[in-house]
């Protein structure tokens, strides 16, 4: 008879911080008066800064699990993955509280509810990273996704607000239901929500069943909505527009890395034995992701949609190296070395696309338009933060100085190249070609003299408050970070978080 | 006997299979619970009065229940009328008066996307159907041995699910937050927001 | 029982559901057909579980949760969607498209 | 004495690079620089002939590394004997005079320095390809005449016709050098190493093909610089330059380098019959066509080009028949005495600025000196005893005679050999007839233009004379056997094979005396020229006796409209094509490139429409995505 | 270390100058690319001629774990290209002394031209693929924004043409390096060098050699992936064009030599054929285009299609002569093309225009200096024995003549012949580029306008490249005995 083993409080350590900060900024922020609603920050970080902590206490000792059955296979994991996650997590947190800064300022956002929410997506996020049971997955998800609804309608009097949140919401409402039904059909073939013993029984090749396949393609989908993957990106540009530009970061870097997250652990280690179905399916959604996102890139005018159809792209970056399992040689011998590259990808475009925020967080400073236009002669207005931008972009492209964008390519091209995939290779660099077109642009733009009046232009959108000191230090992370992961890559290149498994 | 070993050998094949669609009472009656509530789903969908949407879906989901009655599973039956038929619905009750919807008739309540959704819909049902029917179609449920009951279905959370458990409450807890601020603009505001975007 | 007659009512609501989903205006019914989705799945999981005899329970754990969480979406749902109608005196959700692929309204910029 | 004939060419290229660097700077001017760097080379050259006629055969040769190519490798260094020296006093005589005669023809061009200079590379250029050692450093110095000529041509750059005549100039040489090019690769591919004494050592056994194609493509430079038929078009043009150029490079020596390079390898030529064979047919359409065109020309200068053109031809035909000391005869007398012709040609145009013969006439009187000597020169040049170009045409001419009927060993087909012999014969009679009718509308008759005339100045008057006495007198070096043949190396190097008229059997120095069949007969048809031109011209004194051509006249003077074919052919259509191909290029290859740019912005714009903020749209690419993903899985399964 | 040392010298030039106030920024400019030519001269010095391969390296882990590494050396291919680099980085922060077109601002000018030297010089000392790929894209950046910044009308077009055109080179160019590392796990060059490809199967060789033959034909440019050239050429200052023409290209033909055709040898022999037709397709096609060209700095990029195609096809004989004429072909079309970029920058300076018929002639009037080395390096340039644009032509047709084994040899022929005829054609329009814009009379609208002859400034930035045409041209060991043995080696004896 199965028994419940106990439980492990120091492999859930992190979560429990993260929520019992929550909790704490919420309770917190109904005692204190109205004019110091400002400590909501500080304590948020310093939670989080705990929570990091305990992360790197976990990540000195050695791999752990918890919730397991005594059938073997556990619901909870803390691992190099989930340890490498959590602290992306952590991070990209902390630099989207720096970043709300002059938003819950100045647009007087509820600042305890504000905080709690981040918060509780947060929590969510580091036990989806620990999930290695359906259930749990699914659930994580809901607790990343649902407070970054009310996040996204957070200024509540701005209709844009309220419709990206709309559009968020019922999106991922759908996809969830997608990857229930998806959840049901694999846990009707193989009996087992948690995914080693869905891994084992899948080897079963009795069980090799379109409807097994079809369970697979529908959990897929749950997240490839979460990474905004074509065809199920469309909400994420509208969203990142309309919703506060804070929580626009958070979606587009934490929430996407979240979805990642989900995604290697369903595919690498619940379904590893149906690479063949799965492989040629991402490989295509990468080939079309990219694609799309940077075609739509090209005409966009406003930064922040920009940048949404730039994540949208880099995600089907993110996806190539899975794609490796559409071919024979890739799933047998480079799949996990793959991966690698797809997690190696996230940490590095987390890092450049949260610094690209930060900068846009500035310039929304004064120029709350977000148009491209706004962005012409920014170098003489402020010429570090110009630089950063131009740095960020140059990240993104992957073009030199901005090592960290390309040793992210290099990797992913390297999968793709060793895993035989090389037509994937090939439609991915005609895409660099033509995502280098938008992000030179814009970075050209800075460096070009300002217009004539254009600084006059008039503010229709709600101001997201004059740029902060939290703000530069946001930016200022982001670059650090950048910059190291540039000049050694080795830091989060090459960790093979969840092979031997399944 | 773990799910593991049912399936050592193939897709589980109980042993008082009958044939293929065969009939048994408690398939008949599981067949006309199932009726109604497509049936009634159908209505939901299609009905042109919010109101009646919403009661059909009372209907629809109230059908299920039974469905999960018949299935052995009383405890997910009983919350699911407990809190669909009496939170969700009446929740969504309130959002469509404080939303002041059309009560009675109305016309506009399909888009122009009807002729997609169709295609959408059957192609779904085709799809899914098929693909079960496929995998499942000569599998057998046997009601007797089933485990389940109230007791074993407490149990189980609270033995082997409590991190969703908690996970769960979390959720929850966000989403009771988060409808608050957004239900209540006066929230964190000193002073109603000034006119610069909207009201 | 057979198995198919529950997964067929599983497949038949999530279809409903697709087609109230995709074929709705109003978005309180939107609501609606997905929790018709969500109960889809749910009866999926609970006739698997039950089918396959599970010890553990985890299908019909799993519908319990699925129901928590449709409760959870729904509430938060219907606070946008209730949002949404003070913004801007409607929820149809075909036409709130403010947010849309359109450009700044200003001079094109050189290519 | 023959190990520092580096200095040869060193010492002018040095006058140059001062000359162009410092210019006017330098103590004694830019003339002052650009005497010295050809009279001590002059000296030089003397010195060296001095020292290696006394051995003529004997080859001294030094040659350094250049470099390494990863094949053949690249040498430099000097190769003289009898030839090398004799040429080298040729051509550093007739640079010196000319760099005289300059200094006052010029006189007051602000651009002289600059003009100095060049015609002081030029003769270090020439100088190079005279002594140099390897192919390819001999190659240098062919195409830096060939540059030099360029920038000479166009030296009064101000006027369309000179720069036009300058490019023409280079462009045309420059479409032989490369088979010029080729054939070295060929022939130095072969023989392992472009070193010119190897390639003679190793031509016996270079093998019939290597030799023959090497051979015809050398000929391709040849016909070029010599401006041989098809390539003899740029010549007349190149009169744009100042006179002494055209004395200098357009009638002395560079245009005779392409002879040098073919006696320089005579050996391998002659390994060749079909390499002879059509440098024979080149020769002879060349010889009548430019002696016709000359017949008909008005200006002063086009007629001495046309002659040029006519009087290579019979150098190259020499060469081709086997006549290799008669050839090389030729080229050295006709230097002089066409050298002669253009400095006085200059002193003429000098004083009655143009060069129209309709605007000349009865110069005698004023320009004593120039028409003395100019006499002399055209004697020379019509053949007339005892002038020197009835030497040397005349064993030409003996040579050619000699291959057809087959008294010397053949080394061309027969009928080519007859070909260059009537060709040469006729051309005979057409000199002659030219060369009156120049002296005639040039002193005679009265002066139908209105500059006032007066006699070249000292530094000019000088060169005259001291030409004079070779164009009068060279013919007779030919007549001791012991001298020019001995000098010109024909001992050792050219042992194996016949020359002129004798058998092999005969003494290996044979005289380049006139033999007195050919002779007669050609001296007839020289005489009978003069005499019909002179009578035409007596009827009118003041009428063109080109008019005596009739109809035929206009298709000489454009001789034979070759320019207009060339032009037609080549000139016009090739910036059409070229325009084509630019406009394949900005609509074909750019057009594709910028093609996939827009379509890429186009193709964005359509997919930014589905973006239309409709999020049941977004649902349904949603639903149908996932359908799409579960057809194709389950069929995958 | 001396090599590291190189690469930091402009690198911290390049801090210094944004540390700096505006008013010593063409100080510190010269002085930190003098400082590197000189370097670079004293790298000439420490060099030892007699040994084979590769000197003075460093070589440390970088990313252990994908077996990159911080790996630099020097041979007798890539020294000629560093001291070329250098000298013209040196040249082109001497000319910005006086000379800098709008907007100005010579720090972040002088900044860009050190970033990209670092590039330039990176390139040719990697000896790691990666390592090598990095550099090769570094220069990308800087070079857009000199052209982007400070170009002319249509320069944001032109700057975008560029980078998109190079930068598809690039990945092109990765997929193909993945591909050998996919095969042999390793990114070494010396190793990979060393084992000549044995460890790729003959269809994997062919895929990388595609990749990384696309990849260096987009820089080189070959055609007919040119059409970024032109463009770039036209708009971008004088400065980019003397470094982009003198220095960017050759990085495409270098890597040709250094990775495709030494690693991939196989692959290299079924697609040096190819090559060679695309090589010769270029030189009479770029010459063609030249003929009828109007603007003056575009008929220069065009004829540096033609003159790289000469590059491509001596490196498509495979023969140690062909390569040898690759490589002294790319110093020669470095110095000679810098030096017309630099002259036609000058007469733009002058005229503000780059039209020929706008300029209509007579410079050698109005500034006979200027007019007369104009008129000395098209001559260079069209390929004039002795000087320096000579050699590399010429024995490219000489590796032609005889094509390695295995080669066609009547189709290499063919090639040789028809590259015969493109010398023609450039002399053509050289030829006549000189007589419509040096010769004839000064055109009235520019009779009563003033402007000075050469500077001294602008001479002291022209005199070393003059001179080197010259002694190039005289005395091609230079380059030729430095490469002879580096590309026999690699050839395998030859």
């Amino acid at each position: 008879m199965p028994f419940a083993a106990s439980i492990d409080y120091a492999a859930i350590a992190p979560p429990l911080l993260a929520v019992g900060t929550a909790l704490g900024v919420l309770v917190l922020d109904l005692f204190v008066p109205a004019d110091r609603r400002g400590v909501a920050l500080p304590v948020s970080l310093a939670g989080v800064v705990a929570a990091m902590v305990a992360t790197g206490a976990l990540a000195a000792g050695d791999d752990r699990s918890t919730f397991c059955t005594a059938a073997g296979g556990c619901s909870y994991a803390v691992d190099r993955f989930s340890l490498l996650f959590s602290g992306l997590f952590l991070l990209a947190t902390a630099v989207v509280l720096l970043l709300s800064e002059p938003t819950v300022r100045a647009q007087r956002l509820p600042a305890g509810e504000y905080h709690f929410l981040l918060l509780v997506s947060l929590t969510g996020m580091i036990t989806l990273a620990g999930s290695r049971d359906l259930l749990l997955l699914v659930l994580s998800l809901e607790v990343v996704t649902v407070p970054v609804f009310v996040l996204a309608g957070f200024r509540r009097a701005d209709p844009r607000s309220s419709e990206a949140a709309l559009k968020f919401f019922l999106i991922s409402v759908l996809a969830t239901a997608v990857l229930i039904f998806g959840a049901s059909l694999v846990y009707g073939v193989t009996g087992s929500l948690q995914l080693d013993q869905v891994a084992a029984a899948l080897a079963r090749p009795r069980l090799r069943q379109p409807v097994t396949s079809a369970g697979i393609a529908l959990v897929i989908v749950g997240f490839a909505f979460k990474v905004s993957a074509v065809p199920f990106h469309a909400w994420a540009p509208d969203t990142y527009q309309g919703a506060p530009l804070p929580v626009a970061a958070f979606l587009s870097v934490a929430s996407k890395a979240a979805g990642f997250a989900g995604l290697l652990i369903v595919l690498l280690v619940g379904f590893r034995g149906y690479a063949d179905v799965w492989g040629p399916m991402l490989a295509v959604i990468a080939a079309l992701t990219m694609t799309v996102g940077n075609l739509v890139a090209l005409r966009q005018r406003y930064v922040i949609r920009l940048l949404a159809w730039s994540s949208v792209a880099q995600a089907g970056y993110m996806l190539v190296p899975l794609g490796v399992a559409a071919s024979a040689y890739g799933r047998a011998r480079v799949l996990d070395d793959a991966a690698a590259a797809t997690l190696g990808y996230v940490v590095f475009y987390a890092a450049m696309t949260l610094g690209a925020f930060a900068c846009v967080v500035w310039v929304a400073g004064d120029r709350p338009r977000n148009a491209v236009a706004d962005y012409r002669g920014l170098a003489r207005r402020s010429p570090l933060v110009a630089l950063a931008l131009a740095f960020f972009l140059a990240c993104l492209a992957g073009l030199p100085p901005g090592l960290a964008g390309l040793f992210a390519k290099v990797v992913v091209f390297s999968a793709a190249v060793r895993g035989e995939v090389v037509w994937l290779g090939v439609v991915m660099a005609v895409n660099t070609v033509v995502a280098l077109f938008y992000y030179l642009r814009l970075a050209a733009l800075l460096f070009a003299p300002e217009d004539r009046g254009s600084a006059g232009v008039p503010a229709v959108e709600p101001p997201d408050g004059p740029a902060s000191r939290p703000v530069a230090v946001a930016i200022a992370v982001a670059v650090v970070v950048t910059v190291v992961l540039s000049l050694d890559p080795e830091l989060v290149l090459h960790i093979t978080p969840l092979a031997g498994r399944g | 006997m773990s799910p593991a070993d049912l399936l050592a050998g193939a897709l589980p094949v109980p042993r008082t299979a009958p044939g293929f669609l065969g009939w048994d009472p408690q398939e008949a009656v599981f067949v006309a619970l199932a009726l109604l509530a497509l049936a009634a789903g159908v209505l939901v969908v299609t009905t042109r009065n919010v109101i009646h949407a919403a009661l059909w879906l009372v209907v629809a989901l109230g059908a299920v229940a039974g469905c999960y009655l018949l299935l052995t599973a009383e405890f997910v039956a009983w919350v699911q009328v407990l809190i669909y038929v009496g939170a969700v619905v009446v929740l969504l009750l309130f959002g469509a008066m404080l939303t002041r919807a059309p009560i009675g008739r109305s016309a506009d309540l399909d888009s122009a996307n009807r002729p997609a959704a169709l295609l959408a819909a059957v192609a779904t049902f085709g799809a899914l159907g098929g693909l079960l029917v496929d995998g499942f179609r000569a599998a057998y449920v046997d009601l007797d041995t089933a485990p389940g009951g109230p007791a074993a279905t407490g149990g189980a959370i609270f033995r082997y699910f409590v991190l969703p458990f908690e996970v769960a409450s979390v959720l929850l807890l966000a989403a009771l937050v988060g409808a608050i601020v957004l239900s209540r603009p006066d929230i964190g505001a000193d002073r109603p927001p000034d006119g610069r975007g909207a009201p | 029982m057979h198995l198919v007659y529950p997964l067929l009512l599983a497949a038949g609501l999530f279809a409903l559901g697709v087609y109230g989903v995709l074929a709705r205006r109003n978005a309180v019914l939107v609501l609606m057909s997905v929790e018709l989705m969500l109960n889809g799945a749910n009866v999926n999981l609970v006739a698997f579980s039950v089918y396959l005899q599970d010890r553990l329970l985890g299908g019909q754990v799993f519908a319990l949760f699925v129901i928590v969480v449709a409760a959870a979406e729904v509430g938060v749902g219907l606070a946008i969607v209730l949002l949404v109608y003070r913004n801007r005196e409607s929820i149809d959700i075909d036409r709130v498209r403010e947010l849309a692929d359109v450009d700044p309204p200003e001079p094109e910029l050189q290519r | 004495m023959t190990g520092a004939a580096w200095l040869v060419p060193a010492v002018p290229f040095l006058a140059a690079v001062l000359g162009l660097l410092a210019g006017r700077r330098l103590p004694g001017g830019p003339a002052g620089v650009a005497v010295l760097g050809t009279a001590v080379p002059t000296g030089l050259a003397l010195a060296l002939a001095v020292a290696v006629l006394g051995d003529p055969g004997r080859v001294r040769e030094t040659s350094t590394l250049l470099t390494p190519t990863g094949a053949v490798p690249i040498a430099v260094g000097t190769r003289v004997d009898g030839l090398a020296a004799v040429v080298a006093v040729m051509v550093c005589v007739v640079a010196l005079l000319v760099q005289v005669y300059s200094t006052a023809y010029l006189r007051g061009d602000p651009r002289y320095p600059s003009y100095a200079a060049l015609v002081s590379l030029f003769t270090a250029a020439m100088l190079l390809v005279v002594v140099s050692a390897d192919l390819l450093e001999l190659l240098v110095g062919w195409e830096v005449m060939g540059v030099c000529s360029y920038f000479l041509i166009g030296h009064y750059w101000q006027q369309p016709s000179a720069s036009a005549a300058a490019v023409k100039a280079f462009l045309t040489t420059r479409v032989g050098d490369v088979g010029f090019l080729f054939g070295i690769f060929t022939l130095g591919t072969a023989a392992g190493s472009f070193r010119i004494s190897a390639l003679l050592d190793r031509a016996p056994r270079l093998g019939h093909t290597a030799v023959l194609v090497g051979t015809l493509l050398l000929v391709c430079g040849v016909v070029g610089k010599s401006a041989q038929f098809p390539l003899h078009t740029w010549l007349p043009d190149a009169m744009a330059g100042p006179t002494p150029i055209s004395a200098l490079i357009h009638a002395a020596t560079m245009v005779a380098a392409g002879v040098y390079v073919v006696a320089r390898l005579y050996p391998v030529f002659v390994l060749s019959p079909v390499t002879l064979d059509v440098l024979a047919v080149s020769a002879a359409v060349t010889m009548l066509l430019g002696a016709l065109a000359a017949l008909a020309q008005d200006d002063l200068k086009r007629v001495l080009a046309y002659s040029t053109v006519s009087q290579l031809a019979y150098m190259t035909g020499g060469l081709a028949v086997g006549g290799y000391a008669a050839g090389l005869f030729h080229l050295l007398s006709h230097a002089a005495f066409k050298a002669l012709l253009f400095l006085c040609a200059g002193a003429v145009i000098r004083t009655v600025g143009t060069n129209l013969m309709s605007e000349m006439g009865g110069l005698r009187r004023g320009l004593p000196v120039t028409f003395a000597t100019m006499t002399v020169g055209l004697a020379a040049l019509a053949g007339l005893p005892p002038f020197s170009g009835f030497f040397s045409k005349d064993a030409v001419l003996g040579s050619a005679w000699a291959a057809a009927t087959g008294a010397a060993r053949p080394v061309l087909d027969r009928p080519a050999a007859w070909l260059v012999f009537v060709a040469g014969m006729l051309t005979v009679l057409l000199t002659g007839a030219y060369a009156t009718r120049l002296w005639l509308r040039t002193f005679f008759g009265t002066y139908r233009g209105t500059a006032v005339i007066e006699e070249a100045p000292t530094a000019m008057r000088v060169p005259l004379l001291l030409l004079a006495l070779p164009a009068a007198a060279f013919g007779f070096v030919g007549l001791r056997s012991g001298w020019l043949p001995g000098w010109l190396g024909y001992g050792r190097d050219v042992a194996f094979f016949a020359y002129t008229p004798l058998p092999l059997t005969a003494p290996p120095t044979p005289s380049l005396g006139p033999q007195a069949g050919t002779a007669l007969v050609a001296t007839a048809l020289g005489l009978l020229g003069v005499l019909v031109t002179y009578t035409g011209w007596r009827r009118a004194p003041a009428a063109d006796p080109a008019r005596l051509l009739g109809r035929a006249r206009r298709p000489f003077e454009r001789a034979f409209y070759l320019d207009e074919l060339y032009d037609a052919v080549l000139v016009r259509p090739l910036p059409r094509l070229a325009r084509a191909v630019l406009g394949f290029d900005v609509t074909g290859v750019d057009g594709l490139a910028s093609g996939s740019g827009s379509g890429a912005w186009l193709a964005g714009g359509g997919l930014r429409r589905l973006q239309n903020g409709n999020v049941q749209a977004y649902a349904t690419a949603l639903f149908l995505g996932v359908l799409v993903l579960v057809a194709g899985v389950a069929v995958l399964t | 270390m001396i090599l590291v040392a190189l690469l930091l010298l402009p690198l911290a030039g390049c801090a210094g100058l944004l540390a700096a106030p505006d008013r010593w920024a063409r100080r510190i400019g010269v002085a930190a690319t003098a400082t590197t030519f000189g370097l670079s001269l004293a790298l000439l010095a420490a060099y030892d001629y007699h040994r084979g391969g590769f000197q003075l390296g460093v070589d440390r882990a970088w990313v252990p774990a994908a077996d990159i590494r911080f790996h630099l050396g020097l041979d007798g291919i890539s020294l000629p290209l560093v001291v070329l680099t250098t000298l013209l980085s040196f040249l082109c922060a001497v000319y910005t002394l006086k000379t800098l077109p709008e907007p100005g601002r010579p720090r972040a000018f002088l900044a860009l031209v050190l970033l990209l030297e670092v590039g330039m010089l990176g390139t040719f000392l990697a000896l790691d693929l990666l390592l090598f790929f990095v550099f090769f894209e570094v220069v990308l950046a800087p070079m857009y924004f000199l052209i982007a910044l400070w170009g002319g009308e249509r320069r944001s077009y032109a700057a975008t043409k560029f980078i998109l055109f190079t930068l598809l080179g690039s990945v092109l160019l990765l997929l193909g390096i993945l591909v050998i590392y996919a095969h042999t796990a390793t990114f070494d060059m010396v190793r990979l060098g060393r084992r000549g490809g044995a460890d790729l199967p003959r269809a994997a060789q062919d895929l990388a050699f595609l990749g990384l033959f696309l990849g260096f034909a987009v820089k080189t440019p070959m055609w007919p992936l040119h059409s970024w050239l032109p463009d770039a050429h036209t708009e971008a200052p004088t400065v980019g064009s003397v470094l982009l023409a003198g220095v960017l290209l050759k990085m495409g033909t270098y890597g040709l030599v250094r990775i495709a055709v030494t690693e991939l040898p196989a692959a290299a022999r079924d697609f040096a054929p190819y090559l060679g037709v695309l090589a010769v397709v270029g030189i009479i096609y770029g010459a063609l285009c030249c003929l009828v060209q109007r603007d003056i700095k575009r008929l220069i990029a065009y004829s540096s299609v033609g003159h790289m195609g000469f590059v491509l096809l001596g490196i498509a004989t495979l023969t140690p002569v062909g390569v040898n004429a690759a490589l002294l072909a790319n110093v020669a079309h470095g110095v000679v093309t810098g030096l017309l970029f630099f002259l036609v920058g000058a007469l733009k300076d002058r005229y503000h225009s780059q039209d020929i018929a706008e300029i209509g002639g007579g410079v050698l009037a109005k500034a006979p200096l200027l007019g007369g080395l104009l008129t000395f390096a098209a001559i260079a340039s069209l390929g004039l024995p002795g000087l320096a644009g000579f050699w590399g032509e010429m024995l490219a047709m000489l590796g032609a003549f005889r094509p390695a084994q295995g080669l066609h040899r009547g189709l290499f022929l063919t090639l040789m012949v028809l590259a015969g005829v493109g010398t023609v054609l450039t002399a053509v329009y050289l030829l006549v580029l000189l007589r419509r814009v040096t010769l004839g009379v000064v055109p009235e609208r520019w009779r009563e306008r003033r402007f000075g002859d050469v500077t001294s400034v602008e001479l002291a930035a022209w005199a070393p490249l003059l001179a080197l045409t010259l002694v190039l041209g005289l005395y091609p060991r230079l380059v030729l005995g430095v490469t002879d043995a580096a590309v026999r080696r690699l050839l395998g004896g030859g």
